[in-house]
């Protein structure tokens, strides 16, 4: 299980898992799939599987956290016990905390936040497998959530991860190469606004690397971004569709 | 939700049943659409999501080395827990378990280790050292309605898909080899769910119907017809014939709900 | 300490503590013997020893748990460290908290909620010593210590167990029985009302044998009732005794 | 308690005090009554009822083994626990253990260890490796007042009540073998409370008194009559001289209530 | 390390450190050295280093903890992870909440709670460093973070502890001498009031004993208020001599 | 700080910077004052206290021994704690760690653990079993802004302060000998925060400027140069182009900053 494989990349180039330098892995959305939830969205980036949810705008519990003069957004960023190798306790970790954090931070940019003052919106997202890049992928499902939701944005957010690995910066890392390559860059990007929302790195890399990792990961944002589209389409094309036959 | 509201509600539930109808639909002793898929958790050693109507739930098991229980050195360990994860309900708050989460994974574990559905004398590595610990993590992920049977069958779902490690002891320690078993299982308790409305049972009561039931009688029942594990709960009662009632009722219908569980 | 015994039944049916099978343990019952609490219960059964406390109709705190309509019951079961053969935290465990929530379902029933909206009754036990079935015990003393406190109710609940032992369907079981028998049926009931309101299963049973638990189970319920009525009445006989000497 | 009805009570309190008197009875210096019962839980390894006027406490003592602290590799451990559980007063609230608890079982657990109550060096099984482990679990079972002096007594007589399982040790593993033997103690500390009202010191204040009390002053004294731990408590303060004045009173007080314990 | 001394008092009565029975260690006093605090004071008494600030009057959180008639103070004693030998757990000790009650309740008899009712005064003390009798050099700071906050006091609290060592009654305890010595007894003194607000004892002393340890303990406290009052002084002269620069 | 005051206060700072100049007087891209004193807690085995402005952080280094993670049996461990304690800001609170010190802490971690600042293969005492354990705290005492790269500046300097205790390993136990030697050190990094106030970049943003800004990047350097660890922060969003421009200014600060750690 602990083998560490010899070569990430072979001669032709290819990654462990067949893909090229810049390429993604497979990406799957759906928006719209828990009842319950006032927005959502599934996600399967590479192995990763993940929910998102989101409640509001909604009275804020406890009342003195809301403000006069916004809507407050709150996020928890969440892994289910069985999502990784070895059971994670179901209590948030300091690493879900900060995650929570930054992936909120990520998303704030985003959303007119004056338009429902005294409000709050809760997005709750459920690592449900991880597989390297789950705080990409959650934004990315995070992010459609609040769109299904309703929640007035500026533009939809979307992440993805450039890094290194034997020497080699390459696009989207998965959970091998993120343990095993040596750096990683975790991007997440409003397209329209040309704005980055998220930025985060470990590992090490040379000013160069680093301008290069910036802009794969960019390039890899754009793509995912019309997945999303696509997944928000299809969610209203079904919606238009049974309103149809409701009439 | 305002007491007016259910009041209304519970008067319109309630003139249904007595026609032997539901807000649904269902008849009184149906349960609703079940659908069982396995192993949707590769990375998990097994899984299950069960959906039951709108209400989903997904279950994961891990399989880990650890120590026995001094009372029992050569078992190996089994433990559940239950997660009402926020995205599965707006009445679902972060924090640690609740009294409903924790009555929910007891629930759950009682159906499974009173039934003695995992082997788990087969799970002894090591008498009084080392043993494998199998955790069952039942996650709620949309909840409308009687969480208990679809967390139940999804648990036994996940543990009938579950694979072992193949290991050998070398100088005490464990070395994990190339390939799996199936986890040994020697059971498969199924649990029924009844609700009591204005004196009538019905079977697998919906978020609608779980706010005005009087009280919920839950049964586990083995492969052979035997009773593994009961719990009554909310605020209300039921008639000792009430109870004996419920029993034959919910024997069939664990019958009805064994034959979705391939194996 | 930890060996088992061999025989749980002997050649004439009797049991490791000489009763028979369908015999309860000696039960002792005391109405109002704390003084801070609104109303109180002590039970010895067999060698468990439980007090049980009730606070209220008084105000909620939180007040937001209040209701408009009803009064609030709470209940907690909680074990004192001693009161098991190896030391048990304090903290409460979630056997501790599973417990407190069926006892309270159990209790519910026969109070009139309704009588005092917006207020909320505290019912605390606490397991001094603990010898199987100490949920049981502990129903029939808060419900005594609802009554003692004025708590309006439509019935006594009083609980008791039956089981499996050795194939054979016996009442009451102790700690010994209850670990090495085969089933354990806690049952509550309302005498009056012929209401069952808690009822577990834990073991194996047949369909026949779990009906013959269940009646069994009632019919010792039905004994422990008249002990609990004598206990109440002990009360008020002291409590007249001492209004005259007022007088 | 409104400031009003405290400043009422406080008055009337000074009042008697100033004539000697208190508002049950007693005089400045008297204890309420005291009553004491060994042996209460026979489950536990020791145990003790105390009764001190309407203030109940009982205490509890387990018995396991477990290993030693680093620096004390010779000696079994002793642990004080207090709960005040929510059934003994509505000022009691369910919860971790706040202040007031974690301050009476600190200031228990002093006593006993500052007095070398008991003989840890007779708990060491192997060195270094295993020790026995006495917990002192203290459970307040209705508040009335000087809960201190009350729990310090009854865990003294609980550890007067306990015995120790006999054991031998074969191939590093404890095994426990038939009968007891007691819990060797070397002395028997008494602990005594003074309250300070208008200047003047009275002895074990009750509910009533504690509310209006300036000062609290605690001692505990050896069976030689040497002191072995002082606690200070309240928002008040007493001049050197009252100490001095306390310390003489306690010391008596001391020696009255020993007389209660047999041994 | 853990090796004991041999002799903690030498053959001409001098201690391992070279003090005399009554001499106290070296002391030095800042007040008003934390910027953000209404007030505070740095104390090296030894090498115990400690900081204390004070916070208020202001409104109390949460608001059903304030009184109608006068002004909380709430104190929280907590040490430095890095303070001690072995490293401390950040989270609050059984330990470190006690002394945090004898510490409000050794400071609180100097405060005129009642000026300022409905308020709160938060008194906030870090261990930096210990080395034996931190509790009192923790009362002789915070008492002038009060001080310097403005707090009205009847007088200022100084505090200073006696005990045994090897058969002799000794001033002002460290480390080791604490560890190894026979009885400790830390004293907090209002000076003009002749006042002790605060008393511990633990150990074994004979009443005379205790009757020369706190005598001894008082002397200490009344040189140590010496150095408190010039610590305001220096405060003050400072604000004085600002004061004259801005005009 | 009500909306009101922020928003004037954003105007005046806004229109300072658009002048080049800021409320304390700076340049756009000037350290406040900056003090550094290493050693300052004797009793741990390294320390250093950083003044960046009035801001003060106090970072203390413990060693001890324990047990390797399983994955790197070969490697001593890290662990950074950081505690935003309540007297070094009227807006923290006592408690457990929240979001804010959790994310200073990781932040700071993330530095020397991806620069590989400890040489964690020297930490190791018996592989798999017995490694050092350093335990890097974090103790923030006046909160005046950019607390990261105070608290990143002082780890590292209490770092190149510690003393590892001299060993050796006797039948599986580790004795400890006299003397010390230094912690084995390969880098030091050097972590910058910039904020973005309408588009323009201003280095070591104070309180004052923390409240207004709209994004904070912070940036971690390598002794040659190289980036080691990156952290975006608060509600904005910066262009590409500002990142890249931001990274060279944090590179030219770091090697400024990198001077005043003397080794």
């Amino acid at each position: 299980m602990n083998e560490k494989p010899e070569k990430l990349i072979d001669k032709k180039g290819l990654r462990l898992d067949g893909r090229k330098a810049d390429e993604l892995r497979p990406v799957k959305i759906e928006v719209g799939i828990l009842p319950n939830a006032d927005g959502s969205a599934y996600i399967e980036h590479g192995k990763n599987k993940i929910l998102a949810a989101a409640f509001g705008p909604r009275e804020m519990h406890p009342k003195h956290l809301s403000r006069p003069d916004r809507m407050v957004l709150r996020c928890r960023y969440h892994m289910a016990p069985f999502s990784v190798g070895e059971r994670k306790s179901p209590a948030p970790s300091r690493r879900e905390i900060e995650l929570s954090k930054v992936i909120r931070e990520s998303l704030e940019p985003a959303v007119f936040v004056e338009y429902y003052p005294r409000t709050g919106v809760d997005v709750f997202i459920e690592v449900l497998q991880a597989d390297g890049g789950t705080r990409c992928a959650s934004i990315t499902a995070a992010s459609l959530a609040l769109a299904d939701a309703g929640i007035p944005m500026r533009d939809i957010v979307v992440a993805c991860a450039a890094g290194k690995v034997e020497d080699k910066v390459v696009l989207d890392l998965f959970d091998t190469e993120d343990k095993v390559g040596s750096a990683d860059v975790p991007v997440a990007f409003m397209p329209n606004l040309n704005a980055v929302t998220l930025l985060q790195m470990d590992g090490i890399l040379t000013p160069d690397e680093f301008e290069k990792a910036v802009s794969m990961a960019i390039d890899g944002c754009k793509k995912i971004y019309e997945l999303q589209k696509e997944a928000l389409k299809t969610k209203y094309m079904l919606l238009e569709a049974e309103e149809e036959v409701e009439e | 939700m305002s007491s007016l509201v259910t009041r209304v509600k519970l008067k319109q539930i309630e003139q249904l049943i007595e026609k032997g109808k539901r807000l649904d639909g269902r008849g009184l002793t149906d349960y609703r659409e079940i659908k069982i898929e396995q192993g949707v958790i590769e990375k998990a050693e097994g899984s299950a999501r069960v959906l039951m109507g709108k209400t989903e739930v997904l279950v994961g098991v891990k399989i880990e080395t650890g120590t026995p229980f001094p009372d029992t050195p050569d078992d190996g360990v089994m433990t559940v827990n239950a997660e009402l994860v926020p995205l599965a309900s707006p009445d679902f708050e972060p924090g640690p378990p609740d009294e409903n989460s924790i009555e929910l994974a007891r629930i759950v574990d009682r159906g499974i280790r009173e039934s003695h559905a995992i082997d788990t004398a087969k799970l002894c590595i090591t008498s009084g050292k080392k043993v494998f610990v199998v955790f069952v993590d039942v996650y709620v992920l949309n909840h409308d309605g009687n969480l208990i049977d679809a967390s139940a069958l999804a648990a036994v779902a996940a543990l009938m898909n579950t694979k072992m490690p193949n290991y050998e002891v070398k100088d005490d320690e464990v070395i994990i080899k190339q390939g799996y078993t199936p986890l040994p299982m020697t059971s498969h308790p199924i649990t029924v769910t009844l609700g009591k409305i204005n004196d009538k049972l019905i079977v697998d009561p919906w978020l609608e119907e779980e706010q005005v039931i009087d009280a919920r009688l839950t049964m586990a029942f083995n492969d052979d017809g035997n009773i593994c594990a009961i719990q009554k709960g909310c605020a209300g009662y039921f008639t000792q014939q009430q109870i004996l009632e419920g029993m034959k009722l919910a024997k069939e219908k664990a019958t009805e709900l064994r034959k979705k569980l391939k194996w």
